[in-house]
């Protein structure tokens, strides 16, 4: 390890998480998955919308979706999209103890989300039955959803790795862009989300 | 690796530069917030049709989507326009599917 | 080597052997000799857009022929570097252009001829027909007369018939090259297609959607009669007396059997719309056995006693009492008398 | 590190490198070893389909097994055969083509070829486990859904193991083309190999997640009880055809546009011309692409969509014949005025000219919507596709491995013995398809166990089998030809073709590290450039210095295994406790080792400048 990434004032670029070919490659590689990302979830929502109606007699998405925890669950997460924006603000000026913080914050909500989302989803097996299993609609909302859900779990563990791994060595050019990529991951999670949302939740309300 | 933590002197004119940046996603922040208390409030309200209802959520999604992109993720910065070309090709093949399995599958 | 030579000589040989076979092809079964409307369209286009397609190939052919003998590396050309050309504006856009215009000569009576097959305007006053497909064998049953068949499709000459079609359990495909292309049968929504014969005949139908293991064997007939003959057919099979007692006496004990062995269980005589296996009413008069075996008693008793010897996977096995030979003997006997009707798969010849 | 060396070391020390290797010369060997194995698997299926159908109503294998074996031919060919031999072309070439030291993310790309190895092997090993799958390698659903024992299990896990790896893989090279050029290689001076292989990782980036999803809707029905496919509670079984297509139309294009690059490099090197009209093939290539996204309905034509549908996929499928045509005249007008050299690379590109045309002219047959409802699903199809993919696909694997042979083993391939394939394969291949076409009209149905009696379909089902077996002699010539190159093999000149672009202006094969300094591009076509201007070398484009190269890794292989385990779990938990051991074992297997990439630093490590300056040029 000849090469030295650690910063300072000197080395700080002004953008650390590209200053690097392994950097760089992160960055656009990432990006990239992302792109893929998309259509992997369009197709979920594309089943969700050609099976939303085939209820089999089972309940329908307006006898089962409640707004206010929608609601609370879209907050959270945006919210939590906005302190990774915060958290990158202090990775470009090298401060690498609040961006710690910030992250942590990000955690927290993230956190918060998953367990709204796992009480959800108790509450809809134990109210009204509607399983996986149930009707097709079921298994189209329970994989649209679920897959969402599943993402969030992944960047969790991806985050507490990250933060822990890298909790006593501050920032170098090596891990800068694990972070950077990582905040992405999480802006990218919350955009899925505001079509969740939307598709999901607003438009199975209005029908 | 050891005495980098500490150090915060980035570069002041960089360092303004990032913060003026931080003000604009604030503003994008509050914009997004706004923008689903509508929508939701739009739903919950109950009082318009369907018809004008589900275009108008799907258009705050979009607009909303947009800001994610372009402000939190930095689309709008240069050295993105391969990611762009690969976000915008992924919408594309998204949309494809979208209205394959929406339009053309029978239920 | 004189390799194009090689090349030409073996296209010709293959191109001869290929006119050769498709001048024949079995009668009633390829869809190069149409004789329905559906089969009259289809072929059409495919003679349209083989001439079409033969002349650009035609056109490649030539200019790499010609650059094949003007432009190998000749001796004493060691050295030489032949000119380094960019493109040509002109040549582009020529070989850009004159495709565009060869794909809209064939997309015109493309898409005028996929609405006209996709009518559906003249179904009301036609003979509409409910079709079935099911792993490994087909049902009609025609629409507000009180008629079901198996395998054997009777229709009129010259009538436009509509066919409903779903499948009961997974995807099938309703083919019957001579008088029409093919169409999907699905299980959870139903297709609508017309078909129309011009000559009496019977054609064969295959199953043209990858089924499971007997999708090879799920043939079917269209028996294509005159007007007349199709309306005595109709009224014989609507005055068929599921009950009637055969006069032979070893027919009678296969029909004791018949019941005896819950063969009803699955199996229907008459009008009843019982499915889950083939209605039996005119099996005597059918063309084949199962769709692929000749019609003898032989053979009947083979499927009687091991049907998996002849459609593997087919959901009979194992789903009826044990048959001795003796009795699938007797059960066939009255099987084969089942003749309701005069009209048969002869009368279409 | 020369072959000579290698022989050296003894059989451990070779192994274990090659299954830690990150290095893309090695990971093209591991693809093509692969690839190549499951291709002559695939090849040993499509001849028992042939011996079956040899004779009307015959029954050399039974209807169960023979529908194992036509799902099992499709599938391999073009998920465990076709594509690794690309991905084998593209790792080979591809760094070398625009001047890399290595490929952007090296980790990932030896990731992807055993998430591919374990994955095809774990689709094999339904052989052995109660039966291969046996719904077609479309797996269309209800039948996919009804198909009992474990066969389509192991489909849906084999094919989710291996296409993640090729999706890393597609990711892989998009980084690659996109961050690691050489100076100077601006994007329209990259070889059309490069430009094709980047638009390919474009639609495998795109295409493969439709496929991801579809097999987990698979997965879940099969496995898990959702009811996405059935019917009884409001399933639809179009959604899987749909996902399918939308996977699979551009998939057909990922199996044949790097192929489209090889010719164009062949030709190109050996008519002594540049590339005829470059910025168009560049962009007919990206319109195929994009065209390519839109018309997967074309497989759907008889499912009763309804006419506009129909009409409207009939339109867009057409209009890919344009620019496909635009290519086949730009490589006639590239022959046109050069001077042709013909040797066994070239043979098969020439072979490629009438066949694809053929195949291309049947493809805009199929898109009239009404012809097609006599077509689809018969013979005629099957002779359509074979004829472009192997017409196109499979003449350009031979093309590009006789042409880049020495490049990746430092030895040339025997010529004799490469026209002795090329001629028999040739002959076999249009012996054995295009009488297909014939008798796919006259009601020979795909996918047909066996044919009646009587139907006249005898006399074309024998010339199909005897052309077979031509082809089948073909492939074993060749396959004689690698050993024997290994073994006598003539050593290659490290510009043998006296070619035109970057990989032919460094050693064969190369060194490890490709490039000592990295060259400078000054145009389409850099060494031609340099050759014509009498210098004959690229000028580097920065002092001598050291070398960062990447560190191998055996979590790749571990991280495979471990899915291939949980696979098996996943398989098994349907009828067994047990199963879940496997499941969980493999997972914890494969994210442990996840963990263990993302906690250990891994800066790699530096060749000096004065080690580098010891070795010869």
């Amino acid at each position: 390890m000849s090469h030295d990434h650690s910063l300072n004032p000197e080395t700080m670029p002004s953008e650390p998480e590209k200053a690097t070919q392994e950097g760089k490659n992160k960055f656009i590689g990432f990006w990239f998955f992302l792109g893929g990302e998309t259509v992997l979830f369009a197709a979920l929502f594309g089943t969700y919308i050609a099976l939303r109606n085939s209820t089999a007699d089972g309940p329908t998405a307006n006898e089962l979706f409640g707004l206010e925890l929608v609601f609370i669950m879209t907050i959270l997460l945006l919210t939590s999209s906005l302190t990774s924006v915060y958290a990158m603000y202090h990775l470009k000026n090298n401060d690498f103890k609040k961006m710690q913080l910030w992250l942590g914050i990000t955690a927290i909500l993230g956190f918060s989300f998953l367990a709204c989302e796992i009480y959800e989803f108790t509450h809809y097996i134990t109210e009204f039955g509607f399983t996986f299993r149930s009707s097709a609609f079921g298994s189209a909302f329970y994989a649209l959803v679920g897959f969402h859900g599943g993402h969030v779990t992944f960047g969790m563990a991806w985050l507490i790795a990250l933060m822990l791994r890298n909790a006593k060595r501050g920032l170098n050019l090596y891990n800068a862009p694990k972070f950077y990529v990582f905040s992405l991951y999480w802006h990218f999670i919350d955009v899925v989300w505001v079509f969740i949302f939307t598709v999901v939740y607003l438009m199975g309300k209005v029908g | 690796m050891a005495d980098n933590t500490n150090s915060k002197d980035v570069n002041p004119f960089q360092k303004q530069k990032n913060k003026e940046e931080m003000q604009k996603q604030l503003i994008t922040f509050a914009l997004m917030i706004v923008f689903t208390i509508i929508a939701f409030v739009v739903v919950a309200a109950g009082v318009m049709d369907s018809m004008f209802v589900i275009p108008i959520l799907l258009i705050l999604a979009v607009v909303q989507v947009g800001f994610q992109f372009y402000y939190f993720m930095h689309l709008k910065d240069k050295g993105h326009d391969m990611p762009a070309v690969m976000i915008y090709g992924g919408i594309w093949a998204a949309l494809l599917t979208l209205a394959g399995l929406g339009v053309i599958t029978w239920w | 080597m004189k390799g194009w030579m090689g090349k030409i000589r073996a296209f010709c040989l293959l191109g001869l052997t290929a006119f050769v076979l498709s001048a024949c092809g079995k009668e009633n079964l390829t869809a190069l000799d149409p004789k329905g409307y559906g089969a009259d369209q289809s072929f059409n286009l495919i003679i349209l857009t083989t001439i079409v397609m033969l002349f650009v190939l035609a056109v490649v052919m030539v200019v790499y022929t010609i650059v094949l003998i003007r432009y190998r590396k000749k001796k004493g050309q060691k050295d030489y570097i032949p000119k380094q050309v960019e493109g040509n504006k002109t040549l582009e856009t020529v070989w850009t252009v004159i495709p565009i215009i060869l794909l809209l000569i064939i997309a015109v009576p493309t898409i005028t001829a996929t609405f006209d097959l996709a009518d559906e305007s003249a179904a009301s006053d036609s003979l509409n027909v409910q079709v079935t497909g099911n792993q490994y064998w087909w049902h009609f049953n025609y629409e507000g007369q009180e008629i079901q068949t198996s395998q054997d499709l009777y229709i009129p000459v010259g009538e436009k018939v509509y066919l409903n079609m779903k499948s009961s359990d997974v995807i099938h495909s309703f083919w019957v090259p001579a008088i029409s292309g093919k169409m999907d049968v699905n299980p959870e929504n139903e297709n609508t297609m017309y078909i129309e014969a011009h000559e009496e005949g019977v054609y064969w139908g295959k199953c043209a959607e990858f089924c499971g293991p007997s999708h090879s064997l799920m043939d079917f007939k269209v028996v294509a009669v005159s007007q007349d003959e199709f309306d005595q057919w109709a009224q014989d099979m609507q005055n068929v007396d599921p009950e009637a007692e055969p006069e032979d006496a070893v027919a009678q004990e296969g029909q004791s059997l018949f019941q005896e062995k819950n063969c009803m269980s699955c199996h229907a005589i008459g009008s009843s719309p019982a499915q889950i296996g083939p209605n039996l009413t005119d099996f005597g008069n059918r063309s084949k056995l199962a769709g692929v075996e000749d019609l003898t008693k032989e053979n009947l008793v083979q499927w009687i006693t091991d049907p998996e010897s002849i459609k593997p996977g087919n959901k009979m096995t194992g789903n009826y009492p044990e048959v001795s030979d003796d009795e699938a003997g007797k059960i066939a006997e009255y099987l084969l008398q089942l003749k309701p009707t005069d009209i048969t798969p002869e009368s279409a010849q | 590190m020369s072959t000579a060396a290698s022989q050296k070391r003894g059989f451990g020390t070779v192994l274990w490198d090659y299954l830690t290797t990150v290095d893309h010369k090695k990971i093209a060997h591991l693809y093509l070893f692969g690839g190549g194995f499951f291709f002559l698997l695939g090849g040993l299926e499509a001849l028992a389909i042939r011996i079956q159908l040899l004779q009307p109503e015959n029954d050399f294998v039974s209807a169960g097994f023979y529908n194992e074996i036509l799902t099992m031919h499709g599938t391999t060919m073009i998920f465990l055969a076709a594509m690794p031999l690309i991905f084998a072309i593209m790792n080979a070439v591809v760094p070398l083509q625009i001047g890399a030291r290595d490929v952007a993310f090296p980790f990932l790309n030896s990731l992807g070829f055993w998430l591919f190895l374990f994955g095809g092997l774990l689709l094999n090993c339904s052989w052995f486990l109660g039966g291969a799958p046996d719904a077609g390698w479309t797996g269309y659903v209800p039948l996919s859904i009804t198909s009992p024992g474990h066969g389509v299990d192991f489909y849906v896990m084999g094919l989710q193991i291996a296409g993640a790896g090729t999706l890393i893989g597609g990711i892989n090279f998009l980084a690659t083309i996109v961050t690691m050029r050489a100076p100077g290689m601006t994007y329209m001076r990259m070889p059309l190999f490069s430009w094709t292989t980047f638009i390919t990782s474009i639609l495998i980036l795109f295409a493969f997640p439709a496929l991801t999803v579809g097999l987990f809707l698979l997965m879940f029905d099969r496995m898990f009880g959702s009811a996405f496919f059935d019917v009884g509670l409001g399933g639809n079984a179009i959604i899987w055809q749909h996902l399918f297509w939308i996977f699979g139309h551009p998939e057909v294009y990922i199996l044949i546009l790097p192929l489209f690059g090889v010719f164009s490099e062949v030709i190109s090197t050996f008519s002594k011309k540049r590339l005829f009209g470059y910025t168009a093939m560049v962009f007919a290539t990206i319109l195929i692409a994009f065209l390519g996204f839109m018309v997967w309905a074309h497989h759907m034509f008889a499912v009763g969509l309804g006419p506009v549908a129909n009409s409207i996929f009939s339109l867009a499928t057409m209009a890919i014949a344009v620019p496909t045509g635009i290519k086949i005249f730009n490589w006639l007008a590239t022959m046109w005025g050069g001077r042709i050299t013909i040797n066994s690379a070239m043979l098969w590109t020439l072979g490629f000219i009438p066949t694809f045309t053929i195949g291309g002219m049947t493809g805009v047959m199929v898109a009239s919507v009404v012809a097609d409802y006599q077509y689809h699903d018969s013979y005629f199809v099957v002779a359509h596709f074979h004829y472009v993919i192997v017409g196109g696909t499979v003449f350009g694997i031979f093309a590009a491995l006789h042409y880049w042979w020495p490049k990746m083993f430092g030895r040339v391939l025997n010529e004799a013995m490469g026209k002795l394939t090329f001629w028999t394969f040739f002959i076999g291949f249009h012996l054995t398809f295009f009488i297909q076409h014939f008798l796919g009209l006259m009601g020979m149905p795909r996918r047909y166990w066996t044919y009646l009696e009587g139907q006249q379909l005898d006399l074309g089902n024998q010339i199909s089998t005897v052309g077979a077996f031509f082809m089948a002699f073909g492939v074993i010539v060749f396959v004689i030809n690698a050993i024997y190159t290994a073994v006598k093999g003539e050593k290659a000149a490290d510009d043998p073709w006296d070619g035109r672009t970057l990989e032919w202006s460094i050693a064969s094969p190369p060194a490890h590290y490709n490039f000592k300094q990295m060259p400078l591009v000054r145009g389409l076509d850099a060494l031609w450039i340099e050759k014509m201007e009498g210098k004959g070398r690229l000028t580097p484009a920065e002092p001598l210095g050291d070398i960062h190269m990447p560190n191998s890794s055996f979590l790749p292989f571990m991280m495979s295994l471990g899915l291939f385990i949980a696979g098996l779990g996943f398989i098994y938990q349907v009828n067994y406790n047990w199963a879940y051991i496997l499941l969980f074992g493999g997972m914890a297997i494969m994210l442990g080792s996840m963990l263990a990439r993302s906690l250990k630093d891994d800066h790699g490590y530096h060749i000096p400048k004065d080690e580098l300056e010891r070795e010869v040029d």
